[in-house]
């Protein structure tokens, strides 16, 4: 009874991420994948607190749901409700699931095989607070990377904003597509 | 920092930042940036006095020595420094150096107005005078051989400064190549001694010359070779024939490089090197010699001279024979302290023949007379500095030259067989007197000979005439009075110096007019005195009063004047002899190079020629035909592979997915197969 | 409240129950009780909204449902409740049904760390700001897909705008929480209030005494009520451009949920305020009560109302300036100084 | 019955599948970011319940699984600046149709 709630969690867990995910692949209006990717980001961040990564599952939600998903959906209402009902949405459909069907056969017995070399779940240490810890390798062991990867962010700023604006200059009629 | 060093320091660094600013930006800065050269020279002449002022009256003693060095970089056993060392002769000269360098570059403002490049020729100022602080500063004989080469190369610049003008552009490779030889020569002295010593430092050579490391035959060819730069750049005989050509530059470069500074170096440099020079009688003796030679020959040349600047020339020329002579006969600081009058004298001179030239508009001496009226300053200058160089009492000649003849004599009264020096130095300093008043008389006496130039002639702008009076002033002051030489004596001289002096004095004679006995002073003194009233006697009956008539004495002697008038053709014996044979092996080189070494060459064109049409049918056949096979095979390949490169990234992506994924699964599986 | 707390801890054990059982049960019931709480904050705020609106315009207000109508609120939720609903035939039937369930439900998560009285919270997370933070991004997402679901340009407007607003208000509401957080070395909310506990007349050691976390309480304020698309920010609704915005096309029960989640935030923002800056429970005289606490999200409530009945709307450009080029500079300035403030007087 | 770290392996595996899937078949240049975010995820996946099987890795997989998320802000932000920039260029974000360099 005590086992069974944490691992009917997981597997509801699962279900959702998989689910969502699976109708993100597979659903024919791309505003629904969208907003499918929601569910599964969530689900992603339920499955995180649950393996005790408190600080990793909030910042999924802040970053992915508040912000990426956000950025997608823009992305998706910027250029237009394009694909019509008759239009072709996909292109090597069927080459697409053999890869798939492929690579889940070769990677799952894989999986299954390999000596990880992991703890059983009953010997694991209870799960404690892990933001505290995190803050400490960042300003630690990971300072550089820390550092760097704000840099990154800032660049990524910058660049998105040259790059997304770069069209405003030629508005004089020299685009191509305008004079085409 | 030792103030001395910090002084050292500025005193270099300012004339080299004046050129680098000058050869940057000078064109474009107002009035072409002179006020940025006079400026710097000025501060490095004031510091110099402040040297000179610290070691020559505040810390005055006869064997001071300030002396820094920095390491600089070594190459195998040696390692490489360089450095400052000051003494009281250092101290001299930086004045000497100093004074002559800030006045030239005043006075070439005014006689440089509005020419072309006129920043450039300010930045060679500034190259020459860092050039000529290095050289006198300089503490050790590689840092000396640089600025020696550094002198030369801005005074190659400076005379080649007209360099359109086709007989300066002459002149000055004629100059560089000169003192070139003579240059290799010092080369190989240096290279001597630093292979017999291991030291570059001049102490240290001191020392080990000293301690007889190196000695005997060695020591003379080497000091004779290092001599040998000092023949170079002092235009002594039988290399003095750039000097002469060398006044085709601008007159202030004459007075600068070729009256005062630059040719003095020689004997600076003899000077410096005193103590090893005086350990080896034979080199001595040679460098008498060949001072005396260039003294007497230079001499009878100036007399048939018409050229203004070339009588100033031989007349250098012969001046600094008596400086050499002095230093060989070991009348060390007659030599040198003869060096110091002679700058500022004869700087005099040529600037005044600047403002000469500067005025008449031609430099030939038959087409002026009677410039006194219309240049009274330049007159008056000009007549001080013929004076002083004339050898006439209470001018600085009068004692330098007075020490030098005491010096000859006290030698020659030791070795009775060497009294010639004293006899031909005497004999060249009445016909130095003779042709320096003939330049006096036809200039500025007399009738003048070209209406219109004289009409055109006129009194030169301030910046000349100042330095021309100040000048003056230091010819009359730099002989101290009568007794010049005996303070002077006292000066210069560190004790180890006059140990060495007199270790020369005993196999020499007496080695200056103080230490010399009575008679041989006064004699000397009074000889001299009459030789220049003599020659002034004779000037002024010839070319003054004209009771004897230049012309018919010119024509009853005419060989002799013939040979005077051509320089001896030495000139000539160059290009005939030594040029010709040049030339002469340049022919047989081409002859062997065209005959054998083209012959080998030709006959390998033939073998190559068969090699190769053997090789290219190889080529053709063999590999060409591997390749374009190879090319088949590839572009079969592509044509089909195109098709999977079809621009769409996805494509390529399952693509490379599905091979990953086949990879896997093989892999997965394969243990089953097998 | 107190013994609320008491009976919400004691729950369990007098059910005779433990392990995983228990534990959805308690969740169960504090979901439950927090879902009470929010409705009724809501009703009391809307009425609260009504009736100052009507002092601050000389007017009565409602007055005929109850006394002063003081349920007319409720008769309106009754109302809401009864109504038709309404899908637009061209909408996207899932997302304009999921919509509002979405905007609530991320209003109402948000409360599950909020202590709801002095010491007690529903889920007492040691990172209750962080999930906060994170909780609310979910409110802009489901604006958004009532924007796009409801199929109507005022709506997608709306929605677009709420998408921009709110990804730039949640910087530098996270910034400027950030001062008290880093004073109080914590970040959950009840131990954030507890800090700030002591002092003279237990005032002292208020967050917003300290200069940058002073200023950093307005622009927190600020920034909330930007998230909250309350007025002076309220450009997804604007009733005046876009009709109402994302929510134009929604009636009747859904409309009532877009309507409880505002209040729902409001609450959240003024709680949290309060709660970081002023001391949460801590009060004057060295009393410690969750009256004092609910008195300051009170009031913290009626100056939200008072500012809407006050400001006049921003333009977006004025909005984005105010969020890009004042508040987040601030914020990162005032994080630098509350770091010094730390270094110099702390050690 | 114990979750394992092989359940979590195959969930990440699938969601890995499913994002390729996406990344390889969908035209839409917005899908096939969303592809690309869903294998960012798996990767993430992966890196936390690993530390979490590994008590003695010091939360590195923590850690690196908040850099790819800081990573996946950045990507995504110029990812979609681009397509965007795509559209304006070619007026379509079908990424089959962007198949040659130069307009």
């Amino acid at each position: 009874m005590d086992a069974l709630l944490p691992s009917l969690l997981f597997y509801a867990f699962a279900g959702v991420i998989l689910g969502s995910a699976a109708f993100t692949a597979f659903a024919r209006d791309i505003v629904h994948a969208a907003f499918s990717l929601l569910f599964t980001f969530f689900g992603l961040a339920c499955l995180y607190l649950y393996l005790g990564a408190d600080f990793v599952g909030l910042s999924q939600v802040v970053i992915y749901v508040g912000g990426i998903l956000v950025l997608l959906l823009f992305g998706v209402m910027f250029t237009g409700h394009q694909t019509q009902e008759t239009e072709k949405r996909t292109v090597n459909f069927y080459w697409g699931l053999a890869l798939i069907a492929l690579l889940g056969a070769g990677m799952v017995p894989a999986l299954l095989k390999a000596p990880w070399a992991v703890k059983s779940a009953a010997e694991l240490p209870e799960a404690k607070s892990t933001i505290s810890s995190i803050a400490t390798l960042l300003m630690t062991d990971y300072l550089l990377p820390f550092e760097i990867a704000s840099l990154l962010l800032l660049m990524a700023l910058i660049g998105a904003v040259v790059i997304a604006r770069g069209e405003t200059k030629t508005d004089e009629g020299e685009s191509p597509e305008t004079s085409a | 920092m030792h103030l001395l060093e910090i002084l050292s320091w500025l005193i270099l660094a300012l004339p080299l930042a004046a050129f680098a600013v000058q050869m940057a930006v000078g064109a474009r800065l107002p009035r072409y940036g002179d006020f940025i050269s006079i400026g710097a020279i000025s501060l490095s002449l004031v510091f110099c006095l402040l040297v000179f002022f610290r070691v020559i009256v505040l810390e005055y003693s006869p064997d001071y020595v300030f002396a820094v060095s920095y390491p600089w970089f070594s190459g195998g056993s040696i390692e490489f420094r360089w450095g400052f060392y000051i003494d009281n002769v250092t101290a001299f000269m930086l004045v000497v150096v100093g004074v002559v360098s800030t006045l030239v570059h005043i006075y070439s403002v005014g006689y440089m107005h509005g020419e072309e490049n006129y920043h450039r020729f300010f930045a060679y100022l500034g190259l020459f005078s860092f050039s000529m602080f290095l050289l006198v500063l300089c503490d050790n004989l590689f840092t000396l051989y640089i600025a020696w080469e550094l002198v030369g190369v801005s005074s190659y610049l400076l005379i080649g400064f007209y360099y359109t003008k086709h007989s300066a552009a002459n002149a000055c490779i004629k100059a560089f190549l000169t003192t070139r030889v003579g240059d290799v020569f010092m080369f190989l002295g240096i290279l001597l001694l630093v292979l017999y010593t291991g030291q570059l430092a001049y102490h240290d050579v001191f020392n080990a010359v000293a301690h007889g490391e190196i000695s005997g035959t060695v020591l003379t060819i080497a000091i004779v070779c290092l001599f040998g730069g000092a023949v170079g750049k002092s235009a002594q005989f039988p290399l003095h024939v750039w000097l002469p050509d060398a006044m085709e530059g601008p007159t202030p470069v004459s007075a600068l490089i070729h009256a005062a500074t630059m040719v003095a170096a020689g004997v600076y440099m003899v000077g410096r090197m005193f103590p090893m020079f005086s350990q080896s009688a034979e080199a001595m003796l040679v460098i008498a010699y060949i001072g005396l030679i260039t003294a007497f020959f230079a001499a009878t040349i100036a007399i048939t001279q018409n050229d203004i600047k070339r009588v100033l020339a031989y007349s250098t020329i012969s001046q600094l024979g008596y400086m050499v002579t002095a230093l060989g006969v070991g009348a060390y600081t007659a030599g040198l302290y003869h060096l110091m009058t002679h700058a500022f004298f004869k700087a005099l001179l040529f600037l005044c023949s600047g403002s000469v030239i500067h005025a008449a508009h031609t430099q030939d001496m038959r087409e002026m007379g009677g410039l006194r009226k219309k240049m009274p300053i330049t007159f008056a200058t000009m007549l001080i500095g013929t004076l002083a160089i004339a050898g006439v009492p209470f001018f600085s000649g009068f004692g330098s030259k007075d020490a030098i003849m005491a010096g000859a004599l006290a030698f020659g009264s030791e070795h009775g067989a060497h009294m010639t020096i004293f006899i031909g130095l005497f004999v060249a300093a009445g016909m130095t007197a003779f042709y320096m008043f003939r330049l006096i008389f036809m200039t500025f006496y007399g009738e003048s000979r070209n209406q219109h130039s004289y009409d055109h002639a006129h009194e030169s702008p301030a910046s000349m005439t100042v330095p021309l009076l100040i000048l003056a002033v230091l010819s009359i002051a730099g002989g101290f009075g009568l007794y010049g030489g005996l303070w002077f004596n006292h000066l210069v001289v560190p004790p180890a110096l006059q140990e060495a002096a007199h270790a020369a004095a005993e196999h020499g004679g007496e080695h200056g007019g103080a230490h010399g006995e009575a008679w041989i002073h006064y004699g000397a003194m009074g000889l001299s005195i009459f030789v220049a009233a003599l020659g002034i006697f004779l000037s002024w009956v010839v070319y003054g009063v004209k009771w004897i008539s230049a012309e018919k004495t010119a024509a009853a002697i005419r060989p002799i004047y013939q040979l005077s008038f051509n320089k001896y053709y030495v000139d000539e014996f160059y290009q005939k002899i030594v040029i010709a044979f040049v030339l002469w092996i340049r022919k047989v080189l081409a002859a062997f190079d065209r005959i054998v070494i083209d012959g080998i060459v030709n006959l390998t064109a033939p073998l190559m020629r068969g090699g190769a049409t053997f090789s290219g049918g190889f080529d053709h056949y063999v590999v060409d035909g591997v390749l374009n096979l190879g090319a088949l095979i590839v572009q079969a390949a592509g044509s089909v592979s195109v098709m999977l490169q079809n621009g769409v990234i996805q494509s390529y992506i399952l693509k490379a997915a599905i091979a990953a994924a086949v990879i896997l699964v093989v892999h997965q599986y394969i243990q089953f197969w097998l | 409240m107190d013994f609320l707390m008491n009976a919400m801890q004691s729950l369990p054990a007098s059910m005779q129950l433990s392990g995983p059982l228990a534990w959805t049960i308690t969740a169960l019931v504090a979901a439950g009780v927090t879902m009470g709480v929010v409705s009724l904050v809501a009703l009391l705020a809307v009425y609260a909204e009504r009736k100052v609106s009507a002092d601050m315009q000389a007017r009565v207000g409602p007055m005929h449902v109850g006394w002063h109508g003081i349920l007319q609120t409720t008769a309106d939720a009754i109302k809401l409740m009864l109504k038709e609903d309404l899908v637009p035939a061209m909408a996207d039937k899932w997302l304009f049904i999921t919509a509002p369930l979405l905007v609530f439900g991320g209003a109402f998560i948000g409360w599950a760390v909020l202590p709801l009285c002095k010491g007690w919270a529903p889920v007492d997370l040691n990172i209750g700001v962080v999930y906060l933070l994170a909780t609310s991004s979910l409110v802009a997402l489901g604006i958004i897909m009532a924007g796009w679901g409801s199929h109507n340009k005022w709506s997608l407007y709306g929605a677009m705008r709420t998408a921009a607003q709110f990804l730039s208000y949640e910087i530098p509401t996270a910034l400027h929480l950030l001062p008290a957080i880093l004073l109080a070395g914590s970040l959950n909310l009840t131990a954030l209030a507890n800090s700030q506990a002591g002092g003279m007349g237990n005032m002292a050691n208020w967050a917003i005494w300290n200069p940058f976390c002073f200023l950093s309480f307005f622009c927190y304020f600020i920034s909330g009520l930007a998230e909250t698309n309350r007025v002076p920010f309220d450009l997804p609704e604007s009733e005046s451009e876009l009709v109402a915005g994302f929510h134009v096309e929604y009636s009747g029960m859904r409309f009532a949920f877009f309507f409880l989640a505002e209040y729902a935030e409001l609450f959240l923002v003024s709680a949290i305020a309060s709660l970081v800056f002023l001391g949460g429970w801590n009060g004057p005289f060295g009393l410690e009560s969750s009256f004092l606490y609910l008195a300051k999200v009170l009031v913290m409530m009626f100056v939200a109302i008072w500012l809407r009945w006050t400001l006049p709307r921003f333009r977006i450009d004025q909005l984005m300036g105010l969020c890009w080029k004042f508040l987040i500079p601030l914020g990162l300035i005032n994080i630098l100084g509350v770091g010094f403030w730390i270094y110099y007087f702390r050690t | 019955m114990t979750i394992g770290i092989e359940h979590y392996l195959v969930v990440s595996l699938v969601l890995f599948l499913l994002g390729l899937f996406i990344v390889v078949t969908h035209r839409n240049g917005v899908r096939i970011l969303m592809g690309v975010e869903l294998i960012l995820n798996s990767a993430n996946l992966n890196f936390v319940a690993f530390n979490r099987y590994m008590p003695d890795s010091a939360l590195s997989g923590n850690v690196f699984a908040i850099f790819v998320i800081i990573l996946a802000a950045a990507e995504a932000v110029v990812a979609l600046a681009i397509v965007l920039a795509v559209y304006q260029q070619f007026s379509t974000i079908h990424m089959d149709e962007i198949s040659n360099m130069k307009h």
